[in-house]
């Protein structure tokens, strides 16, 4: 393999150097439909699940054919969306806020045919490669984050579960039977990379054990102090220890107060936390982001730990679609998760959904904890 | 013949959802097969490596990636995140790993012309993976050795004319809805928002002056499709301030079955025959909607413009004309201190080009404000909390306004300046003591 | 004047003492229609403000007349109740949770004479001694505390401002115009003896200076390291003082942290806070007890300082009587005065009651005042 | 002629409200002329310097009374607090001015034959000036001297069988609502779990042994007419757990006009004809109601006990007959954390003498808990913030249970012990290294 240089000259880097310069601009990439009808869209409807149609004042429609898909992808992948944009739709496409794929068509004779040929891409293991859904009163696509592909504090995987999970919701991926949008989202970590705090549904990868202290690299590796000032509950403090008879520089941590966040394994490498046995994942529910009728709120914590049951996360799996049944069997339509919940009141969420409820669920978490407590007479029996 | 069994993996080959294991066997076996003939700046087997590594992880349960080393480009801090493999002997492929964010186009629009482009440079002088986007928005491109970094920010900038996106202590790359691009709800153009701030704001983008990371997203109407509200430093919100717009026959319409409710998002089952009464009136938040005979009323002075009836109702309804944004600030992630939502501080200002009210009065001034008295890693959110909304309306220099809280303190623990009160706080005891006996 | 003597010899304090015999038992003052029919009422009905009827399962009707007056009353007023319960029934009466005067009637024919007699009984003065009232969707009596009558720690009077205030609310003590009840009640300082956190309105007193330190005096008056410790806000530190050239051990207050609560005075009375301009009352809105239709909530801050002006504390009644014409005129049947804020919005609210929303009603006190800040896009223009 | 001059105070004995001032003055009268011949063994104008001190602190906004010193009856921590006046040489009448508290009877009811006694007592040995009552419900004797304390106590006693009431930090007297009574809403005895709790508790409530003060409130329903909820440090609150019972032919009563809906609580204003839709049913915060036909239809399983369909029609619906309670903890005064509404800590439980159940299993662990681990002054409240909700479920030994909280946590940051975490805690990290290299 022989190196290519691009032009670059690592001796003079500022050389030719272009900086500054953005993204491309949106509009090179409009279809000339949107282009021109920009900001004058009079309404929209659905002509099936995954299948949008969008009028302009001016009469014209624009079709959008909406794909699910790993959000991971390859160029391989990639070239075949561009492949079947080119042969339907002048090669005009666009990636949703859920990582779906959406095909941008200028006339409704061009949607069967886009159909057609989608629902004959499969990949080999036989899964689909582009199956149409997503829309309306249904379950998205899970917006997700690294996992185990490519960061180093994960508690679970990313795309593991959600391939697990979305083959259990897939009928829902291409139905409107909901009583409103369900948003399902999976942060690998408390750091929580994305609005999974805000979710319908929110897996969450936890870890459960303190960090492991490799106090013969610990102050080789780390700036003590920083590791110190990173713990959010104060748990680590310097401490001197004796390892192969040598006195050393490290830290010590109280597990009582440890809540496993893995901030300091962030500042400093030799206090990992992952174990096989500690780690796994917690359920969260009845968030929501969109002001429509209740303002937006944070999801809550409706499972305190299933454990990471590679490859297909079974348990998880299973109280998500329970979840989901029990609210579309019970909620009203329009109401979200979290509406319904608040509702008909958590005791009974935990009951509809066969739940159990543990302390674990009880909001500990300093003072305002104790606002979640039930300060009325009303509850249900 | 795959380099590394992968037993577990293969198990999610099948079931309908997209098969990312298959999409990376595929990968694997082009770069392996090379039909092309290309000269791949990085191991051939990457994609081979990454299943195989992938596949202890989901053996062990643990991840198998250390700590990124301080890789970059030059002159940037921001942009590539630098990743090793914590086994390399075993999978050389992955042993540096990076990722490189590039700054997506607004409203994630593409052209097939272009993206092939990207695949192109990626395929030779990367993985050929991607996420197709990272949560703040980004196209990532996973994977990549150190020496590639310049290279690949070279032929970005001079052959596709394209930059890379925020990370550090920086403005990340911000990120939009779709709106006015296609959607009916807009209240301005977030993609031309989101672009000029962007470029406005390049220095910030890439070079880390920033006490921690600092987010923009903007959502053309509450519906919040971009999530701005639960996941951005400082959320512009669509809105407006006039009145809903009606047209009544449209409205008999839905009544009268011609016309299906939410576009027909309910498609999937018998919710009965629309009931404007339950589905509308009676679920509006503030209770400002009557039918008075035919005539559908709306109380707009009371509508808090929370969307649902325009949901339910597109073509009868329709935003206002007197339209803006709302800015909401402190949005983050849990750590350290619970999740926060975005706090209204601007109720309402004008969206229109060149936007110097948003920068010059609500951007910029905060930003001084977090740059000034902002610890390191503190988040604007937590900024916010340690010294107040007070502090909030004082730097940006407007009156107190109720719209900017839920409700008003209910504990009375209110601090007076010294000023404030006649007399000031100085007094002289013995004074005191003359009417007051020890 | 001579000394005249229990019994007790204080000499022998345990001679023949008794203790712990806790109060009367209820039963002995039941009237005999209430022994008869306890745990039996069927129903009951007004038949005018200020009068009830209880109907027991027996057929028996029980008629309580309910009178206002002020709690703080001497021999000479109790007797006078006395004298009207011995005439008019029996000797029985009760006190109300809100300190109103209940006569207990066994006969519907008994209650006109007796409001009759009450109508004309007056102070000196010209005030009524036993206006009939308080019942049902009215305005009932303010319940309050010691004020400058008893209290070292006031920041402004009870009885003073609650006979002002009452004087401007007669007419809905009276009558049954309100949507729902309307409580007011008032609390002199910060330690808010009573339910005021919870009340429709509540006028609290409120200091607005840091303690004066008496250095003189501190060390030999107070336990220095309690005074410190009583400071919720930790603005208190030992400090050395010289006062006429002598070294004295005393503290010092952080001003800017101080919030008046007057907690350190509790604890050293060389740490005074009383003032005159300093002084007066914060007025708060909107809370609830009952857990009907919403659950109890607390009051919130709507006003956030008006001086004391005794005698008769013409703005905090004018406030007071504004914010209840407002409720009167704007709020739905049933629709206590913090509902019908929360419906209508606080943005509204200030309006409606014509009151100025200042940087002082936000709340800044600890990590929950960030819940009270607004996290939608919903709000009124 | 009045001792001392009162000009503001006299404007206050205008207006209609019962003015204290008449009473006050009218009192000091009393005393002066003192046509009854008593041998007041206190100053006779006591009434008279209470004027004349509160006309200064009219005048300057201040109070002119010092701390208490620590005076009481021998062998009690309370029921009395000590009161001098900063001003004695003006107002020597009231240099000494302690108060005491008297324990109420139960729903505050009196024969006019004992109150009559308490004031023969209280002319002579006191004031003659009282609370009635107290805002924790006590009669509070105001103002007398240090020797009369004893002396009261023993007439109290002796003559009358009666206690006095507590302060410091102690078990303070515990209050009722009227409940049962005369009251159709009442769900369990409040008298009598009042008088019992008091009496069996009468060490605790005269004897300091607590951290800080400690509150019984006995509420016969969820009306909390003597507003338990919100200041006592255990709340009683009388509850439910079958149907509520109804009379269909009632309900069309209040539908046909016959009966005015709330008992006539609106009488004074005309809302209109009696709408149950919209006034019951609409109101009702779970929507378990439905008319179905001329059948008014509740699926109790949902309700929750609100009261107000029962509020608004008493002579149709009433309480169901499993009767019992719901005790909730921890409410308190704002000092110094905020103010705090209590929390709901045991669902049900019944309500039947002699109460053994509720004081062995709730009010004895809880009070064991608060006294080990509770610091000095700090409420019941307090110490369940501190400690956490889990530890009152620890405390009482009961199963979690989501009736307990309005929602379940919102940050994840879950604790886990040891035990609960398969392997422990301590692990090698040598092991661990293994398999993920530095
Ligand atoms: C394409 C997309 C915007 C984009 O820039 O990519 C989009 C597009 C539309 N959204 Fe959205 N929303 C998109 C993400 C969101 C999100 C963000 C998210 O899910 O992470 C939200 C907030 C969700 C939440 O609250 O948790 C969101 C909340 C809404 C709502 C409010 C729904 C509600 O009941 O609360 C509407 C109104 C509606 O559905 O009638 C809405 C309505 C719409 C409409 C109907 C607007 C229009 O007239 O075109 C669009 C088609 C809806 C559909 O998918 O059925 N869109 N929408 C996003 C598609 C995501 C996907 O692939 O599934
Ligand atoms: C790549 C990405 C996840 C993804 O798979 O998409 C990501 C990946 C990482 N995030 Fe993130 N964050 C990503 C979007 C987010 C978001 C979502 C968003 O921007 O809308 C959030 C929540 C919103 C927010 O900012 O609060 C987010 C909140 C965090 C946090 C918590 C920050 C906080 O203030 O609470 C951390 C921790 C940190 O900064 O040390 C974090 C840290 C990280 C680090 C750098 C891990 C670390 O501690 O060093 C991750 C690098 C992983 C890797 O190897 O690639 N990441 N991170 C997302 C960026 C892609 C992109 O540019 O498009
Ligand atoms: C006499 C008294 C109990 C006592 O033991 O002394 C009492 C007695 C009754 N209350 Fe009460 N309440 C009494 C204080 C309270 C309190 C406590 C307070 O005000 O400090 C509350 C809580 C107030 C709050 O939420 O802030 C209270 C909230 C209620 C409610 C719920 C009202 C609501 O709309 O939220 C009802 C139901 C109703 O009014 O229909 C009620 C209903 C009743 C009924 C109708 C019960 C009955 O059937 O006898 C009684 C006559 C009501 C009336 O006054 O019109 N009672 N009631 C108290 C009279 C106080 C006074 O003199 O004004
Ligand atoms: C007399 C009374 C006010 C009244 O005018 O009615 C009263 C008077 C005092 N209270 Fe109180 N409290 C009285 C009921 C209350 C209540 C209401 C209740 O019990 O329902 C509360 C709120 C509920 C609660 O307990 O939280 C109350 C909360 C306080 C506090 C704040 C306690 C806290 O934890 O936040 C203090 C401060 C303290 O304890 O140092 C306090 C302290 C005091 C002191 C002892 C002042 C002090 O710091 O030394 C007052 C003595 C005044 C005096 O000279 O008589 N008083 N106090 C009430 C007792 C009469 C009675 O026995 O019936
Ligand atoms: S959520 Fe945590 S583990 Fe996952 S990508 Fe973000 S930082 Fe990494
Ligand atoms: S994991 Fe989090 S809580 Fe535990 S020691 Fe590390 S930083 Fe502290
Ligand atoms: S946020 Fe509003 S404007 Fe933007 S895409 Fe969603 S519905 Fe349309
Ligand atoms: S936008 Fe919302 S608040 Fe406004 S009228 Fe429609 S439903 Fe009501
Ligand atoms: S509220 Fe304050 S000033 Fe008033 S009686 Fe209670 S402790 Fe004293
Ligand atoms: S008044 Fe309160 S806040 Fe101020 S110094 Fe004293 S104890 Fe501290
Ligand atoms: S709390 Fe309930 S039982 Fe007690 S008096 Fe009030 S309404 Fe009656
Ligand atoms: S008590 Fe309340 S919750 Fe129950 S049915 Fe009546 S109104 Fe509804």
């Amino acid at each position: 393999m022989a190196f290519i240089s691009s032009g670059y000259n690592p001796e003079k880097p500022m050389e030719n150097r272009i900086t500054d310069i953005g993204p491309r601009k949106y509009d090179e990439f409009y279809p000339p439909v949107i282009a021109k009808n920009k900001g004058k869209w009079l309404y929209h409807e659905y002509l099936q699940p995954g299948v949008l149609v969008h009028v302009a004042e001016s009469g014209d429609e624009l079709y959008t054919v909406r794909c699910g898909g790993a959000r991971l992808m390859t160029t391989t992948h990639i070239r075949e969306i561009c492949e079947i944009a080119d042969k339907h739709c002048g090669g005009y496409f666009r990636f949703t806020t859920r990582n779906n794929i959406e095909f941008l068509l200028d006339s409704k004779a061009k949607v069967k045919p886009l159909l057609d040929d989608l629902a004959g891409r499969k990949f080999k293991g036989g899964s689909f490669k582009f199956p149409v859904g997503g829309t309306g009163a249904g379950v998205s696509n899970i917006v997700h984050t690294q996992g185990w592909i490519h960061c180093h504090t994960p508690a679970t995987d990313a795309s593991g579960p959600v391939k697990a999970v979305m083959d259990e919701l897939f009928a829902d991926f291409q139905q409107h039977r909901m009583p409103a949008h369900v948003r399902v989202s999976l942060a690998c970590c408390l750091n929580m990379c994305g609005a999974v705090h805000c979710s319908d549904i929110a897996i969450l990868g936890y870890h459960r054990k303190p960090p492991m202290l490799d106090h013969e690299y610990l102050d080789k590796m780390c700036e003590i102090p920083l590791a110190i000032a990173a713990c959010p509950t104060a748990a680590i403090k310097p401490a001197k220890v004796e390892v192969k008879g040598e006195k050393l520089n490290s830290v010590a941590v109280n597990n009582e107060r440890c809540m496993y966040c893995g901030n300091c394994y962030t500042m400093c490498p030799s206090m990992p936390l992952a174990d096989t046995e500690g780690d796994g994942i917690v359920i969260m529910a009845g968030g929501k982001v969109s002001n429509r009728i209740s303002a937006p709120k944070f999801s809550k914590v409706v499972v305190a730990f299933i454990p990471n049951e590679a490859p297909r996360w079974p348990q998880t799996a299973k109280v998500i679609k329970g979840m989901i049944e029990a609210y579309a069997k019970d909620a009203q339509k329009y109401e979200r998760l979290g509406d319904w919940a608040e509702r008909i009141g958590w005791e009974r969420f935990f009951e509809k959904c066969e739940l159990d409820f543990t302390h674990h669920l009880i909001d500990d978490f300093r003072d305002p904890a104790y606002y979640t407590w039930r300060q009325t007479t009303q509850f249900k029996f | 013949m795959a380099k590394h069994k992968t037993p577990l993996l293969d198990q999610l080959e099948s079931g309908p959802w997209p098969s990312f294991v298959s999409d990376l066997k595929q990968q694997a076996e082009k770069r392996a097969k090379n039909v092309e003939g290309i000269e791949f700046q990085i191991p051939v087997d990457v994609v081979d490596d990454l299943l195989g590594l992938l596949e202890l992880s989901f053996k062990q349960g643990r991840t198998h990636w250390k700590h990124g080393g301080i890789v970059g480009v030059f002159g940037y801090g921001g942009g590539v995140i630098g990743r090793y493999c914590d086994q390399p002997q075993m999978f050389p492929g992955v042993a540096h790993f990076h990722t490189m964010r590039v700054a997506q186009p607004g409203g994630k629009f593409y052209t097939s012309e272009y993206l092939r482009q990207l695949c192109d440079i990626w395929d030779l002088r990367g993985s050929g993976i991607t996420n197709m986007h990272g949560s703040t928005g980004d196209i990532i491109f996973l994977g990549t050795t150190t020496p590639q970094l310049e290279e690949i920010f070279f032929e970005l900038t001079h052959n596709m004319n394209q930059d890379l996106g925020g990370s550090g202590s920086n403005l990340r790359t911000p990120a939009d809805c779709i709106g006015q691009a296609r959607c009916e709800y807009a209240c301005y153009d977030t993609q031309d928002l989101c672009y000029d701030l962007t470029n406005e704001y390049q220095d910030e983008l890439h070079r880390p002056a920033f006490p921690y990371k600092f987010k923009f997203k903007f959502d053309g109407c509450p519906n919040c499709c971009v999530a701005s509200i639960a996941r951005a430093d400082m959320s512009f919100i669509g809105t407006w301030k006039d009145d809903i717009k009606i047209d009544q026959k449209a409205v008999q319409a839905y009544i009268g079955g011609e016309l299906v409710p939410n576009g027909g998002a309910h498609s999937g089952r018998d919710w009965g025959k629309f009931d404007i009464q339950k589905e509308v009136i009676g679920l509006c938040p503030t209770g400002c909607m009557v039918m008075d005979g035919k005539t559908l009323k709306i109380n707009n002075r009371e509508c808090t413009r929370c969307m649902h009836c325009i949901n339910v109702m597109p073509r009868a309804l329709r935003i206002g004309n007197e339209r803006g944004l709302s800015i909401l600030a402190g949005a983050k992630a849990p750590i350290l201190d619970g999740a926060q939502m975005g706090t209204l501080i601007v109720p309402f200002i004008e969206a229109e080009a060149p936007y110097t009210k948003i920068k010059e009065t609500v951007i910029e001034p905060i930003w001084d404000w977090w740059m000034e008295e902002g610890k390191n890693r503190e988040r604007l959110g937590e900024l916010m909390k340690r010294q107040g909304l007070q502090k909030v309306i004082e730097v940006l220099g407007v009156d107190p306004d109720p719209r900017m809280v839920q409700e008003p303190r209910s504990n009375p623990y209110i601090f007076w300046k010294e000023d404030e009160v006649p007399g000031g706080f100085e007094r002289d005891i013995n004074e005191f003591r003359k009417h007051h006996l020890r």
